[in-house]
């Protein structure tokens, strides 16, 4: 009746044993695979395994228009799918040297900070998730879900838009737009205390996130991290202030930094972003300059020979579009500088000697999205 | 001292979970009043769907069963997936020219990455997107479309 | 710093390094045998200070490979691109990955996509392919009937 | 009273051992019981999850469950039968004859625990002597039931979701016991029908003192990590563990431990109410005749449900707002917060019990 089984496997020698997290886990958020090896619940190494859901976007790129290869953009970090097209469409622009439009430049930089909300509100809700309570998810889809309405009434899709295009965007903005747009920045002053109220200031929370995943500044310069996982180390990368584009330099607002380095400070820093992007939408939103969405460019693209790289901060971090063109109508090859791929690679060295429910904490608070590190 | 900072962490943490309860309390007691889900089926007829919603590529006949592609595949040239094949066709005007028309418009909606490239890219607008969403099939093929209606014909006056 | 004065301190002290004309940033040629130690003298020398490599990469310029790092310093703010061409049947050159511990992640995928092995790298194994996956995708010349759709 | 559940019980006691030789009449009296039992089981695990999905969804500002029957009432009918008509998966590499045990015993344990409550006035399987002591012992036998479940299922998520389990029932067993001893103290009795007469004047929540607060604290905290609710699940904990100790059940096992958690709740919520809220025990407020006289029209059974339920929202509550704890923090608050509060308010409920300071 009673038969020996087979129980778990340890690594001989050692009490350690192997736990693989994915493909398919909750906490990964999609299809991260980690191979963490255990002592118990204490961590003693992560190591990714990638490419589930990787499409070889460079290698398609290489075959397709530069008008046509932006949409593919938006499938690799889909939550700031606008900031990734607008990188492309700077790159090319930066290429063929046209003259963006005001208006253009101005509904760019709104999308652009629409879309940083939308994504850091989805993080908001999956890295509470992640830490085990389940209602501040449901809050933050109620925000988000109000700006994939404005979305999907000026660019026409929710997720996936493909409203930026070389030379400007590609429809105008909807007469509805500004005044949802308002009412958005209404709603959202007034929910983003309950946020903190039910989340941020809650001792378990805390607790679950300070001292964890502390991340020194100068791993996080040598792991080449950006955004926010790097600027609540305190390194100061923010694209928007170092190396500006569109209507940046004009507008008021604030690098937002942080010293402490761990999970919590990483979570700060990106809830203060939210409050960031709102001021600088409050500041666009009022004056949008009259005039064209979209500058006169030629049916078929040519970049010149040469090599361009067009750097962008996404919700996540630096976003690089680097096209080698050999001066014909497709890229001869394409980089994508996803900042997915570099936040990840510091994940083994920040969860060491950390548990395990410490490990979902880091991820969450790193902001990982998958198809953005694979491509 | 110990003893002191150890019951204000106490009191300052139940402080903490007491607000986070009253936050969930407060939307425990609001929620007939605000939903943030939707019975998604049961609304359809309510639903607005706004027009510039990208769900699939259509092209509109008119009355006369009348469309405005002339079959210059300039949609085809812009679709980064091969979603659009063309297939054309001569046909004889009354002066005896023959002239370009499209025997076949294909739409690979399985393909399509609703990018709205094509739209763009119609010299006469004879494609647009339609709003409906709801794409599922048993089988793959039946995803395969022709956009242009049986005997349909260009409109008069596009060139 | 100005990009004529960046080229003049960097190749002052390495000759070999050879700046081509054109591009937004200061585009550098170097010899792969030099790399590492050019590498090290980027990041460590005060002037230049180059700690931040924000993109590692490989182009196939069909016949040769060539390496491209993006390096940026977060003190002064000046960008700079380093190049090193590589032999395309045997393309060797020594990691950075003990300078710029980024360079870990972005070899393993370069050597997967390229087959560019890398000297001295912890841990070099495919990253995101299979480990069985035969070939480098990204070379101009890989062919996958199955795979790949010609439209 | 025209309508009591003591006198029905009592009378069919007499007609049975009137008309039926004694041995047969405890047979029946048994298969009454077990059937009993069975019922209340199911029915409140139909009950409590709706109830749970239900506050979920308000808080959450979502619909609910609301497609079977009139505002998704039946839905959990709909779920159990999903669950019974399941196949019971037994993977390959399991200890099969713990895998298939485990549930039966955390099932059984759930029940064993109701005998000595008291659903309303004289309504009462076992009024046993040692009544609060006789829920602490077999309510902690439970641990065994989820680490069989962990080891048997021979994989890592339920390893490590048993192993949390184990750490921490049995360390807050502790604090949940210091503070029913609280009670016992001032009430001067484990009996259950003994502590319930003592609140006759008032509720030990009312006339305890602090002590008495404290100690409802605490043991609210206690039991709800007692039951691996969050924000004390780390034995399933969704986000970590995927599923705990029950991730590789299926099918009727997997409903086996769902409602047997349920039904822990209900039963250490019913236990709360008893000792700190009066059990069947009507409110009364001082000499308020009038007032007191209303209040004693309320059947008995509604008192202690309605003061079960009201446990069983604020555990619900906690639920759905708080983060999980991490296992280290888990016990931390346990050792370094709960337990010496816990003795020091022991301490002072001697005092009190003592000195006659309550009411």
């Amino acid at each position: 009746m009673y038969r020996e089984t087979e129980v778990i496997q340890t690594i001989p020698g050692t009490d350690e044993m192997v736990l693989n997290i994915g493909p398919q886990h909750p906490a990964t958020h999609g299809v991260l695979h980690l191979v963490i090896t255990l002592n118990g619940e204490i961590i003693k190494k992560v190591e990714p395994h990638l490419g589930y859901i990787h499409r070889s976007i460079e290698k398609m790129c290489e075959s397709l228009s530069y008008r046509q290869f932006i949409y593919s953009t938006s499938r690799m970090d889909y939550l700031s799918s606008h900031i990734n097209n607008h990188a492309c469409a700077l790159c090319v622009e930066q290429g063929l040297e046209v003259e963006i439009p005001r208006r253009a430049q101005y509904i760019r930089v709104i999308m652009d900070e629409l879309t940083r909300i939308a994504s850091h509100c989805l993080w908001w809700g999956a890295m509470a998730m992640d830490v085990g309570a389940l209602t501040p998810f449901f809050l933050a889809f109620r925000e988000r879900e109000m700006i994939n309405d404005i979305m999907e009434e000026t660019c026409g899709a929710r997720l996936t838009m493909n409203y930026m295009v070389p030379g400007g965007v590609m429809f105008d903005l909807h007469p509805n737009f500004v005044g949802r747009v308002k009412h958005f920045i209404a709603h959202f002053k007034s929910k983003i205390d309950e946020y903190d109220e039910l989340v941020t200031g809650n001792i378990i929370f805390q607790n679950r996130l300070k001292n964890i995943g502390v991340l020194r500044p100068e791993d996080a310069i040598s792991y080449g991290c950006s955004g926010p996982t790097a600027r609540a180390s305190g390194v100061s990368c923010d694209l928007r202030k170092h190396m500006p584009y569109e209507i940046y330099p004009e507008l008021q607002f604030e690098e937002v930094l942080d010293n402490g380095g761990d999970s919590f400070a990483r979570y700060l820093v990106r809830l203060t972003e939210l409050r960031q992007s709102m001021h600088i939408l409050e500041q666009l939103i009022d004056d949008i300059p009259e005039g064209d969405f979209q500058a006169k460019t030629k049916a078929v693209l040519k970049l010149p020979k040469g090599e361009y790289y067009q750097p962008i901060e996404t919700a996540r971090g630096e976003f690089g579009v680097y096209i080698v063109s050999d001066g014909s109508t497709t890229p001869y090859r394409i980089k994508f500088r996803s900042p997915g791929f570099s936040n990840l690679s510091v994940l083994d060295h920040i969860s060491r000697g950390q548990k395990i429910g410490d490990l979902v904490a880091i991820m969450g608070s790193l902001d990982l999205v998958i198809p953005d590190i694979d491509r | 001292m110990g003893l002191r900072n150890y019951l204000s962490d106490v009191a300052s943490g139940v402080k903490s979970l007491l607000t986070g309860m009253k936050v969930t309390g407060r939307l425990f007691l609001r929620h007939h009043k605000e939903k943030i889900t939707q019975q998604y089926p049961d609304n359809k007829d309510t639903m607005v769907y706004p027009e510039r919603f990208r769900g699939e590529v259509v092209m509109p006949h008119d009355d006369n069963n009348e469309h405005a592609c002339t079959g210059c595949t300039a949609c085809e040239l812009a679709c980064p997936n091969g979603t659009i094949k063309i297939i054309t066709k001569f046909d004889v005007t009354p002066e005896g020219k023959r002239k370009k028309a499209i025997d076949t418009f294909i739409y690979h909606l399985q393909l399509c990455t609703m990018c709205n490239l094509c739209i763009e890219a119609c010299p006469t607008d004879a494609i647009k997107m339609a709003q409906t969403f709801e794409h599922s099939v048993f089988d793959r093929s039946q995803l395969i479309k022709k956009l242009n209606q049986e005997g349909s014909k260009i409109r008069e006056g596009v060139e | 710093m100005e990009r004529e004065e960046l080229q003049q301190i960097i190749t002052n002290k390495f000759p070999e390094a050879l700046a081509a004309e054109g591009g937004q940033w200061l585009n550098l040629q170097v010899p792969a045998n030099l790399w590492p130690e050019m590498a090290l003298w980027l990041r460590d020398e005060p002037s230049l200070a180059c700690n931040y490599l924000f993109c590692l990469t490989c182009i196939d310029r069909n016949p040769d490979l060539e390496m491209v790092y993006h390096l940026r310093s977060l003190q002064h703010g000046h960008n700079l691109v380093v190049k090193s061409v590589l032999n395309r049947e045997n393309p060797i050159i020594t990691s950075v990955s003990n300078i710029w511990r980024t360079a870990e992640f972005h070899e393993r995928e370069v050597y997967e996509m390229f087959g560019v092995a890398f000297t001295n790298h912890p841990d070099l194994r495919k990253l995101i392919l299979p480990d069985d996956w035969e070939g480098f995708p990204l070379r101009k010349d890989y062919e996958d009937p199955i795979n790949m759709i010609k439209l | 009273m025209m309508f009591s559940l003591e006198n029905i019980t009592n009378s069919i006691h007499e007609w049975l051992y009137a008309n039926l030789n004694a041995t047969l009449a405890l047979i029946i009296e048994f298969a009454i019981i077990g059937v009993l039992v069975i019922g209340l089981f199911a029915a409140l695990g139909l009950v409590l999850i709706m109830m749970e999905r239900k506050v979920s969804s308000w808080m959450q500002l979502r619909l609910g469950p609301n497609r079977v029957g009139p505002g998704g009432m039946f839905q959990t009918v709909a779920d159990t039968i999903k669950l019974i008509v399941k196949e019971g998966m037994t993977p390959d590499r399991v200890d099969k004859l713990l895998f298939n045990l485990a549930p039966f015993i955390v099932m059984v344990i759930a029940m064993v625990v109701m005998a000595p409550i008291m659903f309303a006035k004289g309504f009462q399987i076992w009024d046993i002597n040692i009544g609060v002591l006789f829920v602490l012992a077999v309510s902690s036998i439970s641990v065994i039931g989820i680490l069989i479940a962990g080891w048997a299922s021979n994989n890592k998520y339920s390893l490590l979701g048993a192993m949390r389990s184990g750490a921490q029932i049995v360390s807050y067993e502790l604090s949940a016991g210091l503070s029913v001893l609280a009670i016992v103290v001032l009430s001067g009795g484990l009996r259950m029908s003994t502590i319930i007469d003592a609140q006759q004047t008032g509720w030990w929540l009312f006339k305890g003192h602090i002590p008495a607060i404290i100690a409802f604290v605490i043991f609210i905290i206690a039991v709800t990590a007692e039951t691996n609710r969050a924000p004390f699940d780390l034995a399933e904990a969704e986000s970590e563990l995927t599923g705990g100790f029950h991730t590789e059940y299926s099918g009727m096992k997997f409903a086996l431990f769902f409602l047997a958690e349920y039904v822990n709740i209900f039963v250490v919520c019913a236990i709360g109410a008893t000792l700190f809220l009066g059990g069947w025990m009507p409110f009364h407020i001082g000499n308020w005749q009038a007032f007191n006289h209303v209040m004693d029209y309320i059947p008995s059974s509604i008192w202690f449900f309605g003061k079960t339920f009201l446990l069983i929202f604020i555990i619900m509550w906690f639920r759905w707002t708080f983060p999980r704890l991490r296992i280290d923090q888990l016990l931390q608050l346990e050792w370094k917060y709960l337990l010496p509060i816990s003795m020091f308010n022991l301490l002072l409920a001697t005092v009190v019990a003592i000195a006659g300071w309550h009411f």
